[in-house]
């Protein structure tokens, strides 16, 4: 496991959190490596993330496809607004909607 | 602050270096004032056009620099992208890039669309302009100070 | 990476600028994979020597810039800041910045004693060159990548 | 009051949240503006301070002198490490002691 994405399990979720604060071509192989073990319930926690660019979605679709094939729903938590807006333009929030912090709480 | 100021920069072309420019718009966004909102904008077109210069236009030769001004003055921050590569070629036009372009069911595998990085500069900043030749290309980039032109 | 590899930036003497320098100072120590104390370190003297540069060197004439050569071998960082100003006098020598300057209760009221800032450069990088002339004034820091020298 | 440093008060104490991330010649003038009503126990919080140089360290030397005027105590609180180091360095840390946030308490 890497240092960029820590995982944390519980029942059917793991929750990814992106540790670096810059999801671009610089990081997207080391977040990628932590596309390979997903869960029924999949959440990537943008929380320290403050910045995305087209290489960084370019990662992220990674997930959605993984997510797709294995029939697993995957979440974007704690997107800035800005990130939001970015991925509402180019409709990413229809393949990852976001979720909050204390709708997970069913599943602890 | 006497008029236009001007900061320029010269990486190599390497991805890394993206990184350095980026940080540079942020500076200059919060120096103009602009809303953090605003500035994300920025370093996001910014970071783009960039990343287009070094790939695209210098095809990661490293020896071969990118160029970046920031041309600063009282109604609007001009930013100005200078590669060396070969040019877009004639099927690339700007008006291709008018409308954002979107995640498809159909394109997820292959990753995104082309022109996805293009269509959103276009999007985030009020005036974009390209120069290209086959010495190489130049994005200009412009973000007036008082509110949005759309 | 190939090397040296070169960031070169221009920026106006006009303080603000000075953080622009600063931020590219940050991601070319993150670039070298510099520790987190080490890239502080080196935010810290290219931002006194930029400020120097600004005010000592080319005494606050914003249309004279300050250029910075980040240059990135694989065993070293070296930074260069020039300016366009008078050069430092002879009364200035590198020799005097061998002891880091202290606050002392005689000068609270004056406010930092002279040289503070050039100690503290010499004390936070491994190496420090000053060439100055009435031409202007060139300060080479280097950060050597394999621990510090001290 | 300005945004650059916000205020806390209780008992004999005023806790000066310093709000920008650069202690710098751009800086601090607006710091320098919350130097005019200090308390018996005036206390500066570096918490969201990433960046102080020789201009920042003389604007909190005006702290120093006019807290010694007055024969008021002056600290600084949640300084990083390297801040830490430089105020060594320089001997800031002689007229600027540091306080750890739970030494606070007894005053609350
Ligand atoms: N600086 C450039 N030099 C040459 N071609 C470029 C440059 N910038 C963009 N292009 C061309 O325009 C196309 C669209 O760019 P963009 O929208 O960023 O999408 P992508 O980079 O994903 O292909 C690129 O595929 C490339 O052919
Ligand atoms: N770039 C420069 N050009 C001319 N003089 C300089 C330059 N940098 C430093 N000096 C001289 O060296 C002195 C020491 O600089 P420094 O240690 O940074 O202290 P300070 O800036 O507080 O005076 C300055 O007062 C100035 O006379």
């Amino acid at each position: 496991m890497s240092d960029v994405v820590t995982r944390e399990e519980f029942g059917e979720v793991v929750v990814l959190h992106i540790k670096t604060n810059s999801v671009d071509a610089i990081s997207a192989a080391a977040i990628e490596a932590a596309c390979v073990d997903m869960r029924p319930i999949t959440v990537l926690n943008f929380k320290d993330v403050s910045f995305i660019n087209s290489a960084g979605i370019s990662v992220l679709l990674k997930f959605v496809v993984k997510a797709r094939k294995a029939g697993y729903k995957l979440f974007a938590m704690n997107l800035s607004p800005h990130h939001q807006k970015i991925f509402k333009m180019v409709e990413m929030s229809r393949f990852m909607p976001t979720i909050e912090e204390h709708d997970l709480a069913a599943h602890r | 602050m006497v008029n236009p100021h001007f900061v320029e920069v010269n990486i190599p072309s390497d991805p890394v270096f993206e990184r350095v420019v980026r940080a540079i718009a942020a500076e200059v966004g919060e120096a103009l004032c602009f809303t953090d909102e605003r500035v994300d904008d920025l370093k996001l077109a910014v970071s783009e056009a960039v990343n287009n210069a070094i790939e695209h236009g210098n095809k990661n030769i490293s020896s071969k620099p990118v160029e970046v001004v920031f041309a600063l003055d009282n109604d609007k921050l001009e930013v100005r992208i200078t590669d060396q590569g070969e040019g877009l070629g004639s099927n690339q036009r700007v008006d291709v890039w008018d409308r954002v372009r979107v995640v498809e069911e159909d394109n997820l595998e292959q990753g995104l669309l082309r022109s996805f990085g293009m269509s959103l500069i276009k999007a985030l900043v009020d005036d974009l302009e390209v120069n290209s030749s086959q010495k190489g290309t130049i994005i200009v980039l412009r973000l007036y100070r008082k509110g949005q032109t759309e």
